[in-house]
């Protein structure tokens, strides 16, 4: 079954900030009522949208799956989906790649940027030959692209995992962060929510003492999160908002002993974290459903080629069996907020 | 092929008819030799004659194109230099051929070390035996420690022990003496002897004519890859020899034409090189050949590179034209007119994959184009010019230099050196390995450079060369000068008893009597020495 | 035959044997070299750091070298012949994935099977660079770094986006790496075992010796009658079966694999070797050395984190150190060269 | 006889001229057999924006690739470049949040690369260390510099006619602009290595180090310039690339060295220096720009077109010594087994200094 969109097992009152207002918890944006199962776009507007998708590489878990949500769109509009990319995360091939796209004439690209900047004059120089672009998962530049289909906004994304770590603590304990390469800009976009979330009232005994980097590689956040261990003996909590970089360090504390000791959470794949859930080093941790945001990402994308938009704050457009959406501020489509997973509902998904 | 009266039985070893061909060059045109058990059989000819190439061919290096090679009568197909090996074949090869960073005892045995009952290298035994084979040989080596560092002659005394301790029928040596020194020969030579008693079957091969004749029992003698003559020694002479090897008389072999003797030109007093040799003064002329003789590993080398800039001095002065110069560089010795001839032809002297013409320009590029660019008009004719003064032999100045004999590769070396216009032209070693007549020739050169004005240092380790060629001789033993003699006082054994060391205290002064030219300063006891 | 009634070498003999005994010695001064600075390293980081002195950072720091140095000691073998096998990053990659996909794939495989399976894969892959360089007579640096690229390329058109996690893989496939014996982590035990064998056999075998004499002077070796290619072509496989055994291992030890598994460890592993003290030009060093190497570079990755560095100086440091291992080597090695000469000639 | 005066030219190269045409030749029949396939498979690849593409994302390594070609006929390797061109990279990020006028950046990161060639340069002459291994060390050590100058930021918005430089094309022609800076470039490297003594030089010591410096060739002073020139070129590359993608990052450019070093394998030059040419590496540049060109043109990812790369220089170098090999297996002496990275033992020897 397809995960829900709403943040379940949070609850509000359970977090450590003692702050009434604060930036706390996310706007439930959450999507109108279901509507009409089949899309808004294909049946009124002629050939059948060639949407291609260019995620951060192709490799990672988190963006084939999300591939195929896309896939499930494209089947039900009856358009065209590809998928490509580079290898590893690199801003400067995916000028490439874009630069191919326009060149093959798609009628509409959804990128995941490694960088927000590197590549706003190839996405522009796409527009200006009529191609629709749809930035995901992470932003471009505004006026590189005409949507932008967050996955969950980034202040919900890092003060969730705070909130999570702060709960598993007790509200105190000394914390660290491993991100996954130093230069990724969404993960340092959350970080920063991270720590002002630390920053609140509540979390004064909360302590982050360092962040570290395991460049989405298995082995670096391997041996970071030991080096971590023997580094900061008094470590409580480990964050790491990078699939790749929660499973490592899961196994790490595994492997060292110190599951359930130390506790770890962060964003990752239910399918590759089950194990660890079962065996309880990880209790909680939030992802959204990747499968819904490219699916989402493809309404948006079909949406634009047909003209049912054109990225206007307030357009609305149908999605599928996520019903509608409206376009936000600055061209933002938001799918929700963030999703908790644990140990009772994990069965539930398999992605 | 004209079998020699007293050798019994059949050949261990016969070669029939083989050819081989490298490319454009017939090393080999269809050639017979024979080895018979207790004989020491000598194969001479100019450079380039083929002789490497025919002893490659018995280790099993070379497969001959035309031709056969058989052992104890059978035609057999060396495939490999294992094969040759294990038919009783041992080869000492031209060029050393040792493992630098392993020690003395593997490079005998590498490939075929002494194994225990589990099938690991025994390196007690291995030691053991070594041990055994250089004391056979008169030599104090550490068989533990690494070849690298070893002289050349200890590392020649290496690779004849390699090729002793595989008790082999037949023992072919290409050019085993090229670096020993007289007592070294004379011991090696006692060993051939022995080994002929026992009926090992001995090729020889040597540019050495005094010493074929000293110890071989039959010349064979090749000319341009072609069999020319084998007979026994008794029926030859050194001259006639030579004339087989040259296919033409020759003229006289030191050729020294007079020259006029000039002022200094290349002053050098106090140079210390720590460890390698000390406190070496000298004056050079102009049209001076000065000779400096030593025995292997005296230093000679050590000091050609020290005043050529290669190598780095710890004390001592050089003046060039009276003014005092610090050459810390090739490039700022050619500056100040001073040219290297290296004794390491192949690793110094060329780059040899380079055409003639390159190699000769190489050192003067910068002066020959225009802002950096070269000028080929230029370059093609100047190159052009001396490969014709010097008479290299090639098919053109396109030729790689690898594809020379080692005599015209010399000339090419000395032909880039005399392009630079040089005043000083230090020459190492410019005969070893090579031919009589082109030796010749090269003397020839020589003397005429000399002649022309130039001063010239001329390193040797053959005394006839170094005695009928030098206007002066220094001698060196150990590092240090131990001896200095004008050209009518230098006889054979006063410059032998100072190289050998035993003239050491006084019997000559270690610095030149004090010439005083160029107003005088340096003459007397200088303030010399270490600084 | 006759004993020597005097050295007619080049120097007094009693001086010149106790030297050449010296120069003996450099061999395994290099990596006494190495173990002197690793001690200095230890102390400098305890004494500001009392925690990194711990059995238990110990074994952190040799856990997280233990792959590396199988692969260096594949690494050295090669190096050792005057080669360099730049593809072993991308062997341990493909070696990682395809066992964890056979296991993907096929539930309840048997676990020996899949190791063997996958040290096969890495054999093969390994035959395939010493073919190419033997056979092909293709350059070493040039046919591993195509191969480096054609490895990994089929690592990532196996898996095709997939990635293989912990839940895939049977628990015995993951206990290899997990176990400890005496509490001493299996990777650890492994890649001593391994370094220990490579050593033991490079020192008292025969073709062991001639790898060493096919790196000293390839023309040389020919002469000797040693079949440098046929050894060369051993030397790939070997290492190419290490590889695929640190590939097992780093699929049993982080659970995730995906196609870019150990990509860029090439570099890490040929820094290990050098670090170690092994020529990159062939003939000299040892597997001690290239283990050390890794040791080394572990224990000043170690190091900075546990000295709470700001991760960002982790890379520059990691270089630096590199570059002062390589100089301080050279220059030690050089000055007891220059002494021994020096000795030896008076 | 002895040589005419008047023989033939004096050959500049180190090679037969045969051999040097036949690997030309084979670099030829594969860019126009990868356009074929291109113009036969993808109707937008004749398209002159898609020159424009083609060349504009390999200028970097091209750049990088013209002192490489230097570097490897003189025998030696800088692994170095691309994380010099990462540092290059983050100073002019760093020198551009810090307000400091671009043009000032672009000249600072070029000192910079100059200063990590010199670096390079100074360790491979001064202390005789190969240059894999120095080179290997300086990768990481310039990388991490990178990092430590940009931590975990990004530099962006740059001024437009910087990224119009990076990006753009002249107007109406589809020839990007960079591709104008690396032709400038390109004709200069010609002119030094095939035209001058430089040149001439270099190759020298790419064939013999030792014979070099015996004919007063200053060997260590070449190759610390060689380095220099590569580190400085490198930078420049840093800011092409800084400008393609309007960003500077720490990580820019990771893992570009091999493909550098690829293309100058592929393009004829030994890596055991003194043989190849400009001409090939020009060509062999070409050839796998395109051949990546038409793959993504049909979707190919990029795992098989490394595949096809890897491929390529295997059997570029496999496929002539197989042929050669056949008819001439019985002269023997076959060349020493693998002999790997770069020059003798012996060969840094030059540097004595
Ligand atoms: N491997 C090779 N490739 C090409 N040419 C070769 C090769 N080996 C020998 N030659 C050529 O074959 C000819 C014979 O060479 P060889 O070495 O047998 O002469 P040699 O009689 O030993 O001379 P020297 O007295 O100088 O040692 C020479 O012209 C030489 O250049
Ligand atoms: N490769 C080397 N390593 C260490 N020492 C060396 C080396 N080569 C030479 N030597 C030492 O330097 C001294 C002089 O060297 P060398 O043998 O070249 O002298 P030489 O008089 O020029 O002899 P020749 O030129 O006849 O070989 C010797 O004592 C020798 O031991
Ligand atoms: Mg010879
Ligand atoms: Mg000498």
């Amino acid at each position: 079954g397809h995960g829900p969109v709403a943040a379940r097992g949070l609850a509000q009152g359970e977090d450590c900030a003692t702050d009434a207002a604060g930036g706390g918890s996310p706007a439930a944006a959450s999507p109108a009522a279901a509507a009409s199962p089949a899309g808004g776009g294909g049946e009124n507007g002629g050939t059948p949208p060639n949407i291609a998708f260019l995620p951060k590489d192709v490799e990672n878990d988190y963006f084939v799956t999300a591939a195929g949500g896309a896939e499930e769109a494209a089947a039900e509009i009856g358009g065209e989906f590809q998928q490509v990319g580079p290898a590893t995360a690199s801003a400067a091939e995916q000028v490439t790649y874009v630069q191919t796209l326009t060149q093959q004439e798609v009628d509409a690209i959804v990128v995941s940027a490694n960088d927000p900047d590197a590549l706003s004059p190839s996405l522009q120089a796409a527009m200006d030959q009529g191609i629709a672009v749809v930035s995901y998962d992470s932003d471009v530049a505004a006026e590189a692209r005409m949507a932008f289909v967050n996955q969950a906004n980034s202040e919900a994304i890092g003060r969730i995992q705070v909130q999570i770590m702060g709960r598993l603590l007790g509200c105190e304990g000394e914390i660290a962060i491993l991100s996954a390469a130093s230069t990724a800009t969404n993960q340092n976009a959350w970080i920063e929510f991270m720590r002002d979330e630390l920053e609140r009232p509540g979390y004064e005994n909360l302590e982050l003492v360092t962040v570290e980097y395991g460049d989405d590689d298995a082995q670096v956040s391997y041996d970071t999160t030991v080096e971590l261990l023997t580094a900061y003996p008094d470590l409580r909590g480990i964050i790491s908002p990078t699939s790749v970089g929660i499973a490592a360090a899961a196994q790490a504390l595994e492997a060292e002993g110190r599951g359930g000791d130390v506790q770890l959470t962060g964003l990752g794949l239910p399918n590759a974290l089950r194990a660890y859930v079962e065996s309880g080093t990880i209790e909680e941790f939030a992802l959204w459903n990747p499968v819904d945001l490219g699916y989402l990402a493809y309404y948006t994308a079909a949406a634009l080629v047909d003209g049912t938009i054109t990225g206007a704050l307030g357009e609305t457009f149908e999605a599928g069996r996520l019903g509608s959406y409206t376009i936000g501020e600055s061209g933002e489509v938001l799918l929700g907020p963030p999703f908790v997973f644990n140990a009772e509902n994990i069965g539930e998904f398999d992605f | 092929m004209d079998h020699v009266a007293g050798q019994p039985g059949t050949p261990v070893v016969e070669l029939v008819g083989v050819a081989k061909r490298f490319g454009a060059v017939q090393a080999l045109r269809g050639v017979d030799l024979a080895l018979f058990p207790g004989e020491v059989h000598a194969l001479v000819g100019e450079n380039g004659a083929g002789k490497s190439t025919l002893v490659k061919m018995l280790a099993g290096v070379h497969r001959p194109d035309l031709g056969e090679v058989r052992i104890d009568g059978a035609a057999v197909s060396l495939g490999g230099p294992l094969e040759a090996r294990d038919r009783g074949i041992a080869v000492i090869h031209q060029h050393p051929t040792l493992f630098p960073d392993l020690d003395v005892a593997e490079n005998v045995f590498m490939g075929r070390q002494p194994r225990d009952r589990f099938g690991r290298v025994a390196w007690r035994t291995m030691y053991r035996e070594v041990d055994g084979l250089l004391a056979s040989l008169g030599v104090r080596i550490d068989v533990r420690g690494p070849v690298r560092g070893l002289a050349v002659a200890d590392q020649q005394l290496v690779e004849i022990a390699k090729a002793l301790s595989l008790n082999a029928r037949v023992l072919v040596m290409d050019e085993p003496t090229a670096s020993l020194s007289a007592r070294e020969v004379d011991r090696l030579f006692a060993i051939v002897r022995r080994l002929r008693e026992r009926g090992v079957a001995l090729l020889f091969v040597s540019h050495r004519l005094e010493e074929i004749f000293a110890l071989c029992d039959r010349i064979t003698v090749f000319r341009d890859g072609a069999h020319v003559v084998t007979a026994p020694t008794s029926e030859l002479t050194p001259e006639s020899t030579i004339r087989q090897m040259v296919g033409r008389r020759l003229e006289a072999l030191f050729p020294k034409e007079p020259a006029e003797i000039g002022e200094v030109v290349l002053r050098v007093r106090g140079l210390t090189r720590t460890g390698v040799f000390r406190d070496i003064g000298f004056d050079l002329r102009r049209g001076e050949i000065l000779g400096l003789f030593g025995l292997v590993g005296a230093g000679r080398t050590e000091v050609a590179r020290v005043l050529f800039g290669a190598d780095r001095v710890d004390a001592g002065e050089v003046w060039v034209d009276g003014a005092a110069v610090a050459i810390d560089s090739p490039t700022t010795a050619l500056r100040h007119g001073i040219g290297y001839v290296p004794e390491d032809r192949h690793g110094q002297g060329l780059v040899l994959d380079f055409p003639i013409g390159a190699n000769v320009t190489l050192p003067i590029l910068p002066r020959l184009g225009r802002r950096g660019l070269l000028d080929r008009g230029r370059e093609r004719a100047l190159a052009g010019e001396y490969a014709q003064r010097l008479q290299v032999k090639a098919s053109g100045l396109d030729q790689a230099a690898s594809a020379l004999s080692g005599g015209n590769q010399q000339k090419v070396v000395l032909g880039k050196w005399l392009a630079t216009e040089p005043k000083v032209l230090i020459l190492d070693e410019p005969t070893r390995g090579i031919d009589v007549g082109t030796k010749a020739e090269v003397h020839r050169i020589v003397s005429r450079l000399a002649a022309r004005g130039m001063a010239i240092l001329l390193i040797s380790s053959e005394l006839p060369e170094v005695l009928a060629m030098s206007d002066r001789v220094l001698v060196m033993h150990e590092g240090r000068l131990t001896g200095t003699f004008d050209r009518g006082a230098a006889d054979q054994e006063r410059v032998m008893v100072a190289a050998t060391g035993q003239a050491a205290a006084g019997a000559v002064a270690p610095q030149p009597p004090a010439p005083s030219i160029g107003g005088g300063v340096l003459s007397g006891s200088l303030p010399v020495g270490d600084r | 035959m006759t004993t020597a009634d005097g050295a007619i070498g080049t120097g007094p003999s009693a001086g010149r044997l106790r030297a050449d005994r010296l120069v003996g010695l450099v061999g395994r001064v290099r990596e006494l070299g190495l173990l002197v600075a690793l001690a200095v390293l230890v102390a400098a980081v305890t004494a500001r750091e009392p925690r990194f002195l711990s059995l238990n950072n110990a074994r952190t720091i040799l856990l997280a070298v233990s792959i590396l140095a199988v692969v260096a000691v594949g690494q050295t073998l090669v190096v050792l012949t005057r080669n360099v096998d730049l593809s072993v990053a991308s062997i341990v990659g493909v070696t990682a994935f395809v066992a964890g996909d056979l296991f993907k794939q096929n539930p309840g495989l048997s676990v020996p099977l899949v190791v063997a399976l996958a040290c096969l894969l890495g054999l093969a892959l390994g035959a395939l660079n010493g073919a190419l360089v033997t056979l092909g007579r293709v350059p070493a640096i040039v046919a591993t770094l195509g191969t480096l690229y054609v490895y990994r390329g089929v690592a990532f058109w196996i898996a095709g986006g997939e990635q293989i996690t912990v839940a895939d893989v049977p628990q015995g496939y993951r206990d290899i790496a997990m176990t400890r014996l005496f509490g001493v982590p299996n990777p650890i035990l492994i890649a001593a075992a391994v370094a220990v064998v490579a050593a033991y056999l490079l020192r008292t075998s025969p073709v062991g010796r001639q790898l060493y004499a096919i790196g000293g002077n390839p023309e040389a070796a020919r002469l000797a009658g040693i079949r440098s290619d046929r050894l060369v072509f051993g030397a790939f496989a070997v290492c190419g079966l290490l590889c695929g055994l640190a590939g097992v291992l780093w699929g049993s030890r982080f659970g995730r694999i995906d196609a870019r598994a150990a990509s860029g460890y090439e570099l890490q592993v040929v820094a290990a070797v050098v670090v170690g003290g092994v020529n990159i030009f062939g003939g000299v060093g040892t597997v001690l050395g290239a283990v050390l190497g890794a040791v080394v570079l572990g224990t000043v990755a170690n190091a900075l984190t546990i000295l709470r560095f700001s991760p960002f100086w982790l890379q520059a440091i990691s270089g630096l150190a590199i570059l002062v291992a390589v100089t301080l080597d050279l220059l030690i090695t050089r000055r007891v060269g220059r002494a021994l000469v020096a000795r030896r000639n008076r | 006889m002895s040589a005419p005066p008047a023989a033939p030219v004096v050959r500049r190269r180190g090679v037969a001229p045969g051999a040097l045409l036949r690997w030309e030749a084979l670099l030829v029949v594969l860019l126009l057999g990868a356009v074929a396939l291109g113009a036969a498979t993808s109707p937008v690849f004749l398209r002159g924006s898609n020159f424009s593409l083609l060349a504009s994302g390999t200028m970097e390594k091209a750049i990088m690739a013209l002192p490489m070609t230097l570097v490897v006929v003189a025998a030696e390797i800088d692994l170095s470049v691309a994380s010099t061109l990462g540092l290059a990279s983050a100073v002019v990020g760093v020198g551009w949040a810090a307000g400091m006028p671009l043009w000032l950046c672009i000249v600072a990161a070029l000192l910079v690369g100059a200063l990590c060639g010199a670096v390079n340069g100074l360790l491979v002459t001064r202390l005789g260390l190969p240059s894999l291994v120095v080179t290997l060390g300086t990768l990481a050590l310039y990388r991490g510099l990178a990092s430590v100058l940009l931590g975990a930021e990004a530099v962006s918005d740059y001024p437009g006619w910087f990224t119009g430089f990076g990006f753009g094309a002249i107007p109406g022609t589809g020839v990007p602009w960079t591709f104008v800076l690396f032709a400038a470039l390109l004709a200069v490297f010609l002119v030094v290595l095939h035209g001058s003594w430089v040149g001439r030089q270099l190759y020298a010591i790419g064939l013999s180090p030792e014979a070099a410096r015996f004919s007063a060739v200053r060997v260590a002073r070449l190759k610390f310039w060689l380095f220099v020139a590569s580190g400085t070129l490198a930078a420049l590359a840093g800011v092409v690339f800084t400008a393609r993608i309007s960003s500077s990052r720490a990580d820019n450019a990771v893992g570009f060295e091999l493909d550098v070093v690829a293309a100058v394998l592929l393009g004829g030059v030994s890596i055991f220096g003194g043989r190849g040419t400009l001409v090939g590496v020009v060509l062999s540049l070409a050839v796998i720009a395109t051949v990546r060109n038409v793959l993504a043109l049909n979707n190919v990812g990029a795992e098989l077109q490394n595949i096809t790369v890897g491929a390529l220089l295997i059997l570029s170098v496999l496929g002539p010594n197989l042929a050669r090999r056949l008819p001439r297996r019985r002269l023997g002496a076959p060349s020493a087994p693998g002999r790997s990275a770069a020059p003798a033992p012996g060969s840094s020897a030059g540097a004595g200094g």
